[in-house]
């Protein structure tokens, strides 16, 4: 059986700069992956390539099929779908619209229902404020819609970019717990661009350390836990 | 308190018209942030063609259908082909094609059809009694079925952006395409759609407007100062916004009625300059309009 | 010396700085260090002019920065680079880094114009010192080289040769260990350090690469949710525990 | 000894420690021998169209004239549009500006035609500086729209003003009144010559200047302002100046043209030459020869005049309006960068000019 998503040799940049430089990266179905490296490593330019945002070189495949040059829309299609940094909620429409906007590839009326009346009891905060501009909301809540959003397409891989960026500890805990729940009830691939390395750490089962646009290292996330690669990342020394 | 009245009703028919252009402007702004200057020449050339059909024996509500299939199509065709290509590259790009657009289909119409001006049917006949008196200023039958025109064509409008799936998208677009290509939005198709959509109001607008406003018949050069007055209308409301280009047009129509009328040291022929220095102001006082959405400035 | 004291910065109800203080001594490295969205770059924004904070005070050697227009804050000696870049994709590397000079000789349009001798001197001073700073950066053979598609890590050390062309009295650096592999880390702290014992510049440093931060530091203040949480010694600060918290998170 | 990295667009390792390619292109040192002498040629080469132009019959000397005034319009706006990037589609407001500035000095206060030309400018000047204020809060499109209001107002003011500028009727400048001066040694009857080598020698001076300026530190800090006005702003540049002097100089060139078309056609109406038209055909002349490079406007002043001229025999004289349009777009894709960056672009396949390396440098590598 085939991986949900394979990159080979995957390289991008944008505006002034190259940033990636032929990165390898395996998501399994169903499995958390989590991405660390320090800023300016090509994170963030790594998400965005892989959900069709960037232009690449090198080859992305979804369950064994190469896809060529891709747009956002069609990734969704296939079944992956990005939280981007910064949440990227559409700040002129309301909650509601907005969770309704993520379910645009859906045919299934009742379905669509079912599901934001779902994300609505896991995230009751969204609920309490459905016909709120999300313009309004605070950046705990923009996060929570945001991912909520990318969920409403149903996608078999959830890319997560900096999820944590801004928020307070509490906030971080609950979504992350949220987004294991997510995982382990759905089936959902996760995989998280992260800042907070031991937080991301705690759910993942595979870690791949990216530095200056390159995978230096990958492995299974207990052996990365004692190694000393991501104290070298984030501490330093 | 009668030549107020009858110039509040000429200015309402003008300004109504205005609306509709600048609701045309306003449509394509909101998905691909432009300002589409051909508009104007869009609607003058499928005006000449419904024209034309009238001359063939077709009655003129008839050939409105062709006409705002046509406006449809030619937008959505000059969107995917001539400006999508250069709109990633910058600002000036899409203003030249869009100028070349203007250009060409102005030529392209005294190409096919003359250069000599046609007289245009009305779609609501008038006769010397087809008026409402109201205290002493009448109200044209075809000025009411102007203003009755934009309100129907804001209702429509409304309903598809904000009752539809269609009209969803298109607001999900208009707050921030990328976001909205990522819930899976096609974005290229909703631009496409939107501008046809403009195309078809747009002639709608040529339309209705080419026998009310002066000089009352259908000329080569007639468009360009109702693109202009209609972009006036959408930049004072602010281009983003369905309400601001309503707002807009009729103000500008009631105020240039107003300096027309009781404004003698402006005189007729300044109105235009009158509004411009309007806009002007609006625009250095708030730059993105009455009803504009505003952006933060990021580094 | 810069005292940055109770600065607030609100943007749209999110609250970015809360009452934000430290200062930076004449000739010290500071570094400023906190998680993604602590509001470190906002505060280089308050400092530079780009944000207006609605409260507080900004003031370097006694001079008011917040009464300042943004081109002058580089007249009074201080420069800096950008997190994300901003340099001018199409000009050479060494066009980019001799814009960096306006503020020292700023070119009057008039001498331009008819090329007057005073102009063309100028130029040529700005130039070589600018030749010299790509030297010393290790940037010589990229001179005559568009910004646009140069690597990352490359670009920053261009940004930092426009800001040192200024001759700043305080150096404001936005993460410029950015897209540097460590060997390149050290490199360029080595280099800023080289440079800053010559010139007498003072830094602050924003930076999340610690050992950098800590390893050049006089002082460190640490920032979380727009607040300082800590301002001490490197040693203090790496110990504070709310500081490891804010870095690792609570599950560590 | 000099080695230089070439400036190609692929991605360039961290330290190509390495001489410039042989297979590559050929790497010039600005100043050097070879810059200097390619200079030289392309001098000597325009020194004989210029020659060639005076030695013509007079419809097509007149053609040169024209395309040359408006060569010296484009440049004009190639000033701040081009350079930094402030859109404007309604300069035939300072082309017509400066028409009008002209033709009310001779016709009215029996000035000489030449003297004129500094007043020309100065009014054009002042006024770009004025209209360069809303620039300093608004950009792009809108920007255009307030520049496209100048064009717009410009003939309607003008009509309003009618004791000045003769209205609607308009207003014709006598041709005795536009007699060469005593000293240039021209005719009366050599008035057109006249008006050609004039013409020639303010676009040669002009193009010097525009050169100067833009190859300056002034000229950096103006693409600077262009490219990334944060970063300009942080560099030290007073964006806001740059924007509004940009705007006032490019009026005062473009007002320098409009005086010279006063003298050219010699009767002026606002509703014929000065019309927003006017304005969206330099717009076009410039896209088309190329902004931001010194050979653009002059290519984009033949352009504009000599194409619609040798179109109007195709169809009715509308079908020479399509036809431009379908080569504006054709420009557009093919050549985003116009004719003159288009050959540039295809000339750096070849050669790249790079700059000298100061002597004290590099000496320890």
């Amino acid at each position: 059986m085939s991986a949900l998503l394979e990159a080979r040799g995957l390289s991008a940049g944008y505006g002034q700069a190259h940033v990636l430089h032929g990165v390898d990266l395996t998501i399994e179905p169903g499995q958390v992956v989590v991405v660390l490296g320090a800023n300016g490593a090509g994170k963030t330019t790594l998400m965005r390539s892989l959900a069709g945002l960037l232009p690449y070189d090198g080859e992305l495949r979804v369950d064994g099929e190469t896809v060529g040059a891709v747009r956002p829309d069609q990734m969704v299609a296939r079944g992956v779908s990005l939280v981007p940094q910064g949440r990227g909620t559409l700040t002129a429409l309301s909650v509601t619209d907005n969770l309704r906007t993520g379910a645009v590839g859906r045919r299934d009326a009742s379905g669509v229902q079912e599901d934001i009346d779902r994300w609505f009891t896991t995230f009751p905060r969204l609920a309490e404020r459905r016909h709120q501009v999300a313009g309004t909301l605070s950046g705990g809540e923009q996060q929570m819609l945001a991912i909520a959003r990318a969920l409403m397409s149903r996608p078999r891989l959830l890319l997560c970019d900096e999820i944590s960026l801004g928020l307070a500890p509490v906030i971080v805990q609950g979504l992350f717990e949220t987004i294991r729940g997510i995982n382990e009830e759905m089936g959902t691939a996760l995989l998280l661009v992260e800042q907070n390395a031991a937080l991301a750490m705690g759910i993942a089962s595979y870690v791949y350390l990216l530095e200056v646009g390159r995978v230096v290292q990958s492995g299974a996330a207990e052996s990365f836990a004692q190694s000393d690669s991501i104290r070298r990342v984030y501490l330093g020394y | 308190m009668d030549i107020f009245l009858t110039r509040l009703i000429s200015g309402m028919t003008a300004g109504s018209v205005y609306a509709m252009i600048a609701l045309a402007l306003v449509v394509v702004f909101r998905s691909s942030a432009t300002i589409n200057f051909a508009q104007g020449e869009f609607a003058l050339f499928t005006t000449y063609v419904s024209w034309w059909l009238t001359q063939h024996g077709w009655n003129i509500w008839l050939t409105l259908v062709p006409a705002l299939g046509l406006g449809f199509v030619m937008c959505a065709v000059a969107e995917r082909f001539l400006i999508r290509p250069v709109r990633k590259r910058d600002e000036t790009a899409v203003l030249i094609v869009a100028l070349a657009l203007f250009t060409g289909l102005n030529g392209l119409a005294g190409w096919i059809w003359g250069s000599d001006d046609k007289v245009y049917p009305r779609l609501v006949p008038i006769g010397d009694d087809s008026f409402l008196a109201l205290g002493g200023a009448r109200l044209y039958y075809d000025s009411i079925f102007v203003v009755l025109s934009l309100v129907l064509v804001v209702g429509a409008l409304s309903l598809v952006l904000n009752k539809t799936g269609l009209g969803l998208q298109m607001r999900a677009v208009a707050t921030n395409p990328e976001s909205a290509s990522l819930c899976g939005i096609k974005v290229g198709r909703i631009f496409m759609i939107s501008w046809g959509l403009a195309g078809v109001i747009g002639s709608l607008a040529a339309a209705i407007l080419v026998p009310v406003l002066p000089p009352g018949q259908l000329g080569l050069p007639g468009m360009f100062h109702m693109l202009i007055f209609g972009t006036v209308a959408a930049l004072l409301g602010g281009l983003d916004s369905v309400k601001g280009a309503v707002v807009g047009g009729l103000s500008l129509g009631v105020g240039l009625a107003m300096i027309n009328g009781y404004g003698s040291f402006f005189g007729g022929s300044i109105s235009l300059t009158v509004a411009l220095v309007v806009i002007v102001v609006v625009l250095g006082l708030k730059p993105n309009g009455l009803f504009g959405s505003r952006r933060l400035e990021r580094v | 010396m810069l005292k940055v004291s109770e600065v607030v910065l609100d943007f749209g109800g999110i609250r970015a700085l809360d009452t934000v203080g430290f200062t930076v001594g004449d000739g010290e490295i500071c570094g400023l260090i906190g998680p993604n969205g602590a509001g470190k770059t906002s505060l280089f924004n308050c400092i530079t002019r780009i944000y207006q904070p609605d409260s507080g005070s900004i003031t370097f050697d006694g001079t008011d920065l917040l009464g300042l227009r943004r081109h002058q804050v580089v007249r009074h000696g201080i420069a800096r680079t950008f997190q994300n870049l901003a340099l001018w994709p199409k000009l050479t590397v060494l066009e980019n880094t001799v814009l960096g000079a306006h503020s020292l000789a700023t070119p009057r349009l008039v001498p331009s114009a008819v090329a007057w001798p005073s102009t063309r001197a100028a130029r040529k001073r700005v130039d070589l010192r600018a030749w010299e700073l790509l030297e010393r950066l290790d940037l010589l053979d990229l001179a005559s080289h568009p910004a646009a598609g140069l690597p990352f890590g490359t670009l920053k050390r261009v940004e930092l040769a426009r800001a040192l062309i200024s001759e700043p009295s305080l150096l404001l650096l936005d993460e410029p260990a950015g897209g540097l592999t460590h060997a390149e880390v050290d490199e360029l702290a080595a280099v800023v350090q080289g440079l800053q014992a010559e010139l007498g510049f003072s830094v602050l440093l924003v930076e999340h690469h610690m050992g950098m931060v800590m390893s050049m530091s006089d002082h460190v203040v640490a920032m979380d949710f727009g607040r300082t949480i800590a301002d001490g010694t490197p040693d203090e600060v790496k110990r504070d525990p709310a500081v490891v918290a804010a870095y690792l998170g609570t599950a560590a | 000894m000099t080695t230089v990295q070439s400036p190609t667009p692929t991605p360039t390792p961290e330290r190509p420690a390495r001489p410039a390619a042989r297979s590559g292109p050929r790497v010039v040192v600005r100043g050097s021998g070879a810059h200097r002498a390619a200079q030289a040629v392309v001098l000597v080469l325009l020194a004989a169209v210029v020659i060639w132009g005076g030695s013509l019959d007079p419809f097509g000397q007149g053609q040169l004239t024209r395309a040359a005034i408006f060569a010296l319009a484009i440049m004009g706006l190639n000033f701040t549009t081009g350079y930094v990037g402030l859109l404007s589609v309604g300069h035939s407001a300072f082309l017509g500006l400066g028409a009008y500035t002209t033709g009310i000095l001779v016709v009215n206060y029996n000035q000489t035609a030449i003297s004129t030309i500094p007043w020309a400018m100065l009014v054009c000047f002042l006024v770009g500086l004025l209209v360069g204020i809303p620039a300093l809060r608004i950009r792009g499109l809108y920007l255009a729209m307030v520049t496209l209001a100048l064009g717009v107002a410009f003939p309607e003011v003008v009509a309003r003003l009618d004791g000045l500028t003769g209205g609607a009727e308009g207003m014709t400048i006598r041709r005795t009144l536009l007699r060469p001066p005593d000293w240039s040694g021209f005719t009366l009857g050599e008035k057109d010559a006249w008006l050609y080598w004039l013409t020639i020698v303010l676009l040669v001076v002009t193009f010097v200047v525009v050169r100067n300026v833009i190859s300056s530190r002034y000229g950096l800090a103006m693409h600077a302002v262009r490219q990334d006005e944060v970063a300009a702003s942080a560099s030290g540049i007073n964006v806001a100046a740059i924007k509004l002097v940009s705007f006032g100089v490019s009026g005062a060139i473009t007002g320098l043209a409009g005086s010279l078309f006063a003298m050219y056609i010699g009767s002026l109406f606002a509703e014929g030459s000065f019309t927003v038209l006017a304005g969206i055909t330099l717009l076009i002349g410039l896209v088309l020869g190329g902004e931001r490079t010194l050979a653009g406007p002059i290519i984009g002043g033949l352009a504009v005049v000599l194409i619609p001229y040798y179109t109007s025999g195709i169809g009715q004289g509308q079908a020479s309006a399509v036809l431009f349009a379908v080569v504006l777009i054709a420009v557009i894709f093919l050549a985003p960068e116009g004719v003159a960056g288009g050959v540039a672009r295809l000339a750096r396949r070849w050669v790249v000019v790079v700059d000298k390396r100061p002597e004290s440098i590099g000496r320890g590598r």
